[in-house]
Order: C-alpha cells, then structure tokens, then sequence
C-alpha cells in the first residue's frame, strides 16, 4: 500500500561531516525566524539543534510528503518551547515549505509559540507545558508493540522539564512495558527559565536516577555528531538497515560503540550548551526566551556563515 | 391516581407506577453506572479492536478488571499515575487507538486537567475520559474523592463533550455512542448504585437531550443520578396538579439548546438539577441560553460554595439541598415568579 | 466631545478624554499587571514578615526574582514542579505564613488543579495563588500558555475567591486586599502590557464591584483586561447617544450580586465581557444571578468554544471577538432584544 | 507562653514492650470502627499501625490539649485512606474522646472518610488524594526552618502512593533546601488498591531511587518497634531528650545503630505487610479497601485480644 518503507529513511545516509553542515543551516533558520518573530526561545532550541539533526537526518524514518504514515518512526520535543529547531529541521527536511518560517508565532501562521500537531505537518505530537510529551511518547510506544510495528520513539526533555513529576511517572512506566521502542533523550544544559538549574532545583545525578528507574543509561557529548549518532542508532528498535546484526552494531564514521539491551527502554543524557554556536549566547541564562535585535541577529549569522565556510 | 403514564417516555412502567410512593425506586434494579461502563467496555472490546482501556489503580472499583482479564494484551494500568495516563492516551490516539481512560472524577478533573486539556482537548485527539465517583456519589469516601465540580470543569475546557447519563441503561448506550464519536468524550458516572429507570428503546443521542415527561406549568432539567429524583419531584407535583415536564440532559456539552429553549417557551419557568456545584455546570449553560435568548425565571438545584462531607449517598443529597422535595419546592418558586412576571 | 467626563468614576481624565479616539490609550501608562504584582510584592514583603513567595521558574517572567533578591529567605523557587508549590504552599500556610504561590495561570488552575481544590481550598488555607498570563494575554506563546479557562476552573473550586483586576492600579490594590484577606485567593494578571486606566483613589474591595462609568441603556460587566475596552465601546456608544454603564467586576467570585441586580433594574441589558472562555466564568455568574432574580437580555463577550492561537494580544483579542466593537455591537442586540421585550 | 514543650513528649517514654500493646490497642480500635462504618481501608492501616504508634507514644513532641500548638511535630499520612489508625491513635493519645471512633464516614462526623484537619483534631494536614501530603510536609519544614523552631516533619506515604510524580517532586526538593527536619516513612507492603505494586507498576528498587535523588536511606522491618523506634529517633532534627550527642544516638532498649546526617533529608523505607495482624488479612490485596462483616470482625479482635495477653 505505501511504498515507501525504509526506502525513506536513506539507505547511506548523510555523513558525520554532512550532518554537521545540515546543523549549521538549522541553526541559521532558527535564529532567523526568532529574530522575526521577536520572541522564542533560541538557547533551547540551538542547544538540541545536533541531536534533532540527527533524528530528522539520519536516524528516523520517515516520508516527508506523508507526514501521518503510520510506520515512520516517531519525535516529540517535549521541551515544546524550543520548536524553533523542530521547525526549522521538518522545513529543511521538507515537511513544509520554508517561507513559513518567517511567520513563527504571527496571527494565523501554521507555526503556533509551541508545537500544534494539527496546524504543522511532521509534528507528532502538541507540546507546551512541560512533561506532557514524554508521556505521550510512551503511549505512542505502547501502541507501536501492540500494533507489531516496528517504529521507533524518540522524545526530547530539558533538563528543568526532569523536575516535573509526570517525566517520572513515565520513566517508572516505560520498563515495566520493556519499551525498547521508546528512548527519550535529555538535553542537559543546565539551565532552565530563571537561571542555571543547579541554582534552582538540581537535577543531578541524573544518570543515577534513569538508572534506578530501570533505564538503559547512555551518556554522551550532545554536540559531537561522533557520539550522538551511534547513540541513537544503538537503540533503535528494529535493526539499522546497514547494520549486521542488533548486538554491537557500529557505525563506520563514528567513533563509540554501544550495546542494544532488548527490552530496556533507553535514556540518553546528552551533555549540551544553551544557546551553543552563538559564541555571546552559550551557557548564559537570558538568551532562554529572549530573541535577538537586529545587530544581535547579524552577528548570529556571521559565526555560523564562519562555520559553515 | 393522579399521574398519568402516558406522559412518561422511555420510563419503565414500573417505575413510573411508584415515582410518586414513598419508596418511589422500590422495585428498580440497582446499579452503580460505573458498572454499566464496564459491562459496556466488554461489548465494545469484543466489537472494536481498536478499543483499550487505561486503568490508574482503581480498575477494580471501577470493574475494568473485567476487560483486562478478557483482553489483558489491551488493558494498561498505569498505578496511581493520572497524568502519564492521560497524555499516553493522547500519544495512542494519535496511532488510530481508541483509549478509554478510566479513573475517579476528581482525578480526571483535577489531578489530570493539564494532561486532558493539553494533550487531549487541544489536538482534539480521540480519548474518552471514564469517570466514576461523579457528584457526591462516592458518600462515605468524603470530599477528597467526591468529584462535585468535575461537570463544570470539564465543560470549561475547549472542544470538550461532556455526557452524564442518567441510569444504567443510558450509561451504557452514552460509553457506545463516545466510542463512535471521534473526538474527545468525558463520561461521568456514579459510584454508588441508581435505579434503573429507562427501557432498552432509550433514544440516547450525544447533544440531543430527551423529554422524559411531559409537562407545561415548568421544567425540571436535571442529569446523571439526579433525573430520577426530577422524576420523583414530578410525580409529587403531578398529585397537587402541577404538570412538570422532565428534561434528561445526559449531553451537558454540546448543549441541546433547542430543547431547552422550547422548554422555556412551552413552560416558562425552569428548576436545573445537577449533582455538582452550581457554578459552571448545568445550571449555569442553561442560564446562558435563557438570557441570551428568552429570560425566564429560572433556579438551580446543586452543591453551593461548599465541599461536603462523608455520609450515605441519599443522606447527603437531602443534606446539600438536592432531593427531590428541594427539586419540588424549586419548581413551586419559579412558578410563583413566573406568575408575577 | 458627545461625552461626559463626570460619568466616569476613578478613571484618570486623560483617559476619559481619549476613550472615542482613533487611539484610546495613546496616553496611557502601559504596564504589565504581573509586574505589578511584583511591585506590591515588595512593599507586602516590608511591611508583613509572614509573607513569603514562592516560584515554580517562572520567576524572571513575572519579576518575582526582585522580591527573591529582597528577601532571599523568604522566597522558594520550587522548579518546574508547580504541583509540589501548591501543596508545599498549603503546608506552609499550616504555620502561619502567608504564601503567595506564582506561577502561569495555566499551570496554576490546570497542572496543580487536584492540589489546590485539595489542599489549598478544602482546608480552607490561607494561600495566595498569583496567576499571571490569564487569558489569551500570553498572545505570542501559544494556546499552551494561555489561560483562557482559568477563572471558569478557579469560581468552580468550593470557598475559592477570584479577583481579577483591570489595571496596574486595581492589580497592585488587589494584591494588597488578597493578603489582608484570611483564606485562599485566586488572583489573576496579564501577560501583557495593558493601560493604567484607574487613579489611586480605585476603592477596590473583595466582592465589591465598581461602577466606572454611569449609563442607564445597557451595562457592561467586564474583568479584568477587558474592562479598559468596555470603556472604549461605551465612550463610542455615547457618541451615538447611548448612554452604557461599565461596571469593573474585579472579583468573579464571590459576586457582587447587588451590583449586578442593580444594574439589571436600572438598565434592562446586560453585555458581560471577559477574555476568558464563556462556560463558567463572568457571564455565567451573571446569567446565574439574572435567571434566579431578574431574568432580562443578557449577551456573552468571550472566548466561544476554541483554543485560540499565536499572535499579537490586541489582534487575537479582535480576532476572537473581544474588542471594543464587539462589546458595542452585543449592546446594541441587547438593547434591541430589550425593547422587543 | 505555652509551657509543655519537651515535657509533652515523655521524657522516658513508654518501653519498646508497652508500644508493641499500645499497638495492638490501635489495630483492635481500626477493625472496630471500619466495622462499625462497614466501609474503610484496613490493610493500610494496620500496615501503618506500628510505625503510628511508636511516632505517637513515644517519638512526637505533642500536647493532645493544644493540638495546635505551634512547636508541636507535625505528622502527615500522606496515604489518607489509611486515616483509620491516626483515628485511632489520636484518641488513644487522648486528642479526642474515643466515643467519635464509631462514627468514622457517618453524616456530620468529624472523622470524615479521609482526615480533614478542619474537622478532626490532631490531624495537621487534610489528605485523601495520594501524593500531596509529602508536598505539604515540605511546606511544614521549610517554615519550621524559616521560623527557627526544631519541630520535625514526619510523612508516611505508600508504596503505591510512589508512583504519583508529585511525590518525586518533592523527593527532589527537600534535599535543595536541606530539609533534616524532614522525614518520609514508605509503608512498603507490596500492594495497592487493584493488587499487589509488582504487577501494577513495580517502584523497587525504592531505596536506589531515593539514594539518587540524594535522600539519607534507612531500611528496617516496619513491624519490629526494636527497629522503629530508633530509625525515627536517628532522624530527628532536634535531640531526643534522653540522648548525649547528635551522632550515634542509640537508645538502650533498641538493637539498631543509625547515625544523623546533619543537612539532608531522611526516608525510613519500611518493610511491611499489608493487613499485619489480622491472619486472613494479612498480604491479601482484597483487604486494601474492604469492611469486615460482623464474623471477620469478631475473629480479628479475637486475634489481638489473643496478642493482647
Ligand atoms: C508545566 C510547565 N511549567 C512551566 C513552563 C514554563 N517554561 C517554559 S520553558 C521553561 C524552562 C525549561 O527548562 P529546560 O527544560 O531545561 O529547557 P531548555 O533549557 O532546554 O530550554 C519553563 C519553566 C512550561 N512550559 N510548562
Ligand atoms: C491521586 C490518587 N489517585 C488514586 C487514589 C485512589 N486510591 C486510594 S488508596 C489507593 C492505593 C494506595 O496504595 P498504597 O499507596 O500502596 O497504600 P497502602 O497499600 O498503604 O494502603 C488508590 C489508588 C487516590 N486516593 N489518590
Ligand atoms: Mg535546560
Ligand atoms: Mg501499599
């Protein structure tokens, strides 16, 4: 009936170098349309920007031109507010035409302040009020084994968002169903709205605690394509389709080996910086929600113009 | 007699023969609705495969331990966990599942309200919401578990579909009318036994309420476990010659506001009877109509700014001012100030 | 001028004087109302040590971190974890501590809704729960951060009061009125920068509604960010020779039904408006005091049965059919409707 | 002012012996008055019985006269359902008179079917809905802190009660802000309301989970008062009256040694059993919220009438 099974997720796929360009030019729209829009939230969004390349460029399998398919694998930003790079990664995937991006949050724009599955194709699911997506993606999981479908979850929260109880009714749910078609990624930058999270409500040790809820504990650098990569590969549910086998499979571009543990869901804790690539907006609590001015904006886009020369 | 059968629709004969008695539900068959949403989930899994139930630790109160005994691969109980029930709900309906998530009101309305508003009513996704414990009916349980405001709550939230039925007969035809509905329902059920009153022929349409008696002098619009004790306050005044007419609104939202305007035409004057708090329930939806288009005398019959207390069902319902002789005394006032209008 | 400044009571003249003009509030001191809500936070934290703050991170949005760096040991940011501020706020106020708990509305009256029925509002405990982005004020961010059924939810709560003031002025007032109040408050800012329409002299009392502008056509009953554009529609109608009361309705709940039959006497027609969804809220509550008293034409101003969207404040106020020109538009159905009758 | 203060509390208090029959006095009292109301959680009670009874007769610096008393210890059955024992040792400690016990959910009680501290006096905290009073407790040490007063915060949740994300909420909050006035009891009976916590939604390993979200642990056997007593002794933010020093504290009729951690929060993860005392209703899931007909009733008082001699 659909033709286009794991043909859609390409078969090679991007290279590490690759993906890293592919970073940059999210990186880029969503400075871009926060700037336009004169409000956002570019430190969330630009600290998830490598991981969410990843998922949308070489990891997930989807169908740009069937948004709704029913065996494309799954992403939820649970973290909604940083939408600006889910945005930016479905336009650039091809999900929707870009010149929308320049109507993020306007009056009738399809691209809502937080992430509406009704009004954008390729969004999977509504986000906003933390601690919502994580749990949605668990029930998307559960359906996924009891449809035998071989899709594959992926939900991302930020590391403030693990101070909301719900993320932890779910991480005690997800083993109890042996969900290893759930892997929810946390987006540790150690910062929330007010300011850095260990100033408001420390989270860590955030690997002690998946671990004793049961999960399958993955630690690695959230910026470094290296790591990343075989990371999400190493959990995917059904086998990679340039893998051998589901045990130790590695990439060849990429430098970490990582094991699949069949019926553990899987929790990457991905090390990041808010507002990474803007050199004046890394690691500094008010670039949460602030969006850039002009000359802001200008000098944004002249270091990624740098990086991607 | 005084009364007369033929006025009564969908009524039990036997039923209407002691509404008017001193144990006017003497001879009803008795049954707590959540009951009758359990036996209707057993229908439904056999029916649609689609169909699972999510259970938050009381699917034993709430006898969806039958549908997980009989369909244990799409039974989910999540522990006592209301918020990662709900939005995994929603995350399944987004895969074509029809989930039915069941938990107390209070926890529906309340723990919940985030999760049902958010990732349930906004995207608009197909859950229904099965709440037992509505109203004051779990007594003795007391107020941390008595969801008296769960109808206002859920009816102020955007593309909602609130039905309260009635009886056990209503109740299970409201959880298959939810089930072929697409889009989000919330049903409110009892937690302690009703009467029985309607035949199997009960027309239950969602959003269009249902004439259970006829009458002229004014209108008792009640639902859920209260239109048996309308029926009763009717069949009271019918022995002092008043002809009410009883209006079952099991669809609080959408409301069937052509019924109720033609109520307010035909009768001029309206008592609403609900088992919940008087703000931004039944009574306040069809004061909305009325004003906005044909003001009538009106008066609500429900809980007050108040929360209640432990205590046996029918006790507490005399207590907080919602039997069928406050129902009785309400229409006479309204009369009277139809009278004067 | 068509108008007449001495209809007008505690409203600043230089409003008054432009209220029919292209741009009403040209003149007007823009401001926040949560941020005045922090501004009466620190003069509160002066004067009442009891006094204490807590934040669920959203302390920078709604400048409570001014009080914070005041009194360091007197302010608790709980993270995002609005459910264990609410309940932590309840066992706080146990002791003796006046807890004013802020957060967004939606998280407010939706995430933390079980804890504050149950632990704030049964018990009767004397928290204040300081809700900013009411409404669709939050109008960029989204229908996720808009709380456009949060006074519906809160006037639902048994023993529940809830204010909502309609500027800078009445908001820093109210603040000082919820504390000096024993038991739980609901109090509800904007996101938004709205006019400073009152002079200091704004007798805001809980429960007291305040007439802001004489009429005897037609009243409008507005909260809230809604009150500065019923004076705009009035100023408009007067042009137009009709002569239309606003009343400021800052306290939903408990009404001043004095107020409200007052004006149902005095005027005949009632237009509520409120940036809120129309189940539960203020034009229920009046609806609810028309019918049982005083049944006469009545019309609705607010969010209809929608989530709404992202955009700018005043063109989803527009949008969604809450400006000026609505509210004069709904006087003028009335007073037809009242001259039909 | 108030002139009770430590004198309230027992200096010597009652031996571990008389607290194992005061104990036996509450259960009798439980099974009573969920008799007599013919509706009530019993299983939950009696699991909770001796821990509420070594708090109550010898741990709790109370006054029963003065049950406001603002320098009094607060307890808080955050699993309210359970409020049959602190019904139990309220009047047994003298809060009220004992007469109210048969009125337990009757109309117009001021034992209401889950405690209400409006009503009831004695009761510091209203619950009934899981996974608040733990909130609320934190709420009590935070101003206990803030007021300079060395009152503790005792809390007992369930294990089922653990699933509720609140309660993580709040595990994460207390060691932020220091709490060691704190102390939440697990009443760890392996089961809830539908059957036993494994085939729900299992909560081990409890002790790991809370070790990581940084709380001082301390595991005994709930029903051994030789246990208790000193566990919750061990935790307590001012001195016991009887002891030498903070550090070691170690009561003579007691075999545990536990030593305080000054500045962190404790949880006493307690092993019980669900029913504890009542033969047929020991570890039997349909005893979490059922009423006793008039033989079980008999048979159980003759049990503890038996326990009694
Ligand atoms: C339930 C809820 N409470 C509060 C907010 C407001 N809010 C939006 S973003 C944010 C901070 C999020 O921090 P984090 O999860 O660390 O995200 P990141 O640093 O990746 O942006 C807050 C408090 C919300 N969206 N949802
Ligand atoms: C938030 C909430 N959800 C559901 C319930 C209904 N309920 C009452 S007791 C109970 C089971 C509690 O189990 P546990 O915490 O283990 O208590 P115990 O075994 O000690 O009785 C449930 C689900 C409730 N009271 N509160
Ligand atoms: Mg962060
Ligand atoms: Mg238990």
């Amino acid at each position: 009936m659909h033709q286009v099974s794991s043909a859609a997720r390409t078969e090679i796929g991007p290279s590490i170098e690759e993906l890293k360009g592919t970073a940059q030019v999210i990186r880029r729209d969503i400075i871009t349309m926060i700037h336009a829009a004169q409000a956002g939230h570019p430190g969330g969004s630009l600290s998830a920007t490598d991981i969410v390349t990843a998922l949308y460029f070489r990891i997930m399998r989807l169908d740009p031109a069937d948004p709704h398919w029913p065996d494309r694998d799954r992403f939820i930003l649970s973290k909604g507010h940083a939408c600006p790079v889910w945005y930016a990664a479905l336009a650039e995937r091809g999900f929707f035409d870009k010149t929308h991006l320049a109507t993020l949050r306007k009056l009738d724009s399809i691209l809502q302040g937080h992430a509406d599955m009704k009004k954008t194709p390729g969004i999977d699911m509504t986000v906003g009020s933390l601690g919502q997506g994580i749990c949605a993606g668990l029930g998307m999981a559960l359906a996924g084994k009891l449809h035998g479908k071989d899709y594959h979850v992926f939900v991302m929260i930020g590391d403030g968002e693990s101070q909301e109880g719900s993320v932890w009714e779910a991480a005690l749910a997800a083993p109890r169903w042996k969900l290893d078609n759930l892997t929810v990624i946390v987006d540790n930058n150690g910062i929330q709205n007010d300011t850095f999270t260990d100033d408001i409500m420390p989270v860590e040790p955030l690997a002690e605690k998946w671990r004793a809820f049961r999960w399958n504990v993955i630690e690695i650098d959230g910026h470094k394509m290296e790591e990343i990569v075989p990371a999400l590969e190493s959990c995917l549910y059904r086998d990679p389709p340039d893998s051998a086998g589901a045990e130790g499979h590695q990439p060849e571009d990429c430098d970490t080996t990582v094991t699949r543990r069949p019926g553990i869901p899987t929790v990457i804790i991905a090390k990041t910086v808010k507002g990474r690539g803007v050199s004046f907006m890394e690691n500094v609590p008010a670039w949460h929600g602030a969006a850039p001015n002009d000359a802001q904006a200008q000098a944004a886009l002249a270091e990624f113009a740098e990086g991607l020369r | 007699m005084s009364d007369h059968p033929s006025r009564y629709h969908h009524v039990l004969p036997e039923i209407v023969e002691q509404l008017a008695s001193d144990k006017p539900f003497g001879a009803a068959k008795m049954q707590a609705t959540r009951y009758s949403y359990a036996d209707a989930m057993l229908e439904l899994g056999e029916r649609n495969p689609d169909v699972v139930v999510l259970d938050a630790d009381v699917s034993k109160s709430m006898r969806t331990n039958d549908f997980a005994k009989r369909f244990p691969e799409r039974s989910f109980n999540f522990g006592i966990a209301e918020q990662n029930m709900m939005a995994a709900a929603a995350g399944m309906a987004t895969t074509g599942l029809i989930p039915f998530a069941s938990t107390y009101a209070v926890f529906a309305s309340l723990r919940a309200l985030d999760q049902v508003r958010n990732s349930i009513h906004y995207p608009r996704l197909n859950v229904k919401i099965a709440a037992s414990h509505s109203g004051i009916t779990p007594g003795p349980d007391g107020v941390t578990h008595q969801g008296q405001e769960d109808l206002s709550l859920l009816r102020a939230i955007a593309n909602s579909t609130v039905v309260a039925p009635a009886d056990p007969v209503s109740a299970k035809l409201a959880v298959h009318a939810a089930a072929a509905y697409d889009g989000p329902v919330y049903l409110s059920f009892t937690r302690d036994p009703v009467p029985t009153i309607y035949s199997p022929d009960f027309p239950l349409r969602l959003g269009r309420a249902v004439v259970v008696r006829d009458g002229w002098d004014a209108t008792i619009i009640a639902l859920r476990d209260l239109v048996a004790h309308a029926l009763v306050a009717a069949a009271r005044l019918a022995e002092a010659g008043l002809e009410v007419r009883v209006i079952d609104c099991h669809t609080l939202k959408p409301l069937d506001v052509e019924c109720v305007l033609r109520a307010a035409h035909e009768t001029g004057a309206i008592v609403t009877a609900e088992n919940n708090v008087i703000f931004g329930g039944l009574g306040s939806a069809v004061a909305e109509v009325l004003v906005e288009n044909h003001p009538i005398p009106m008066q609500r019959i429900g809980v007050r700014d108040i929360f209640t207390e432990s205590g046996p069902y029918l006790a507490l319902l005399d207590k907080y001012g919602m039997s069928a002789r406050h129902m009785a005394e309400a229409v006479r006032q309204v009369m009277a100030r139809k009278r004067r209008a």
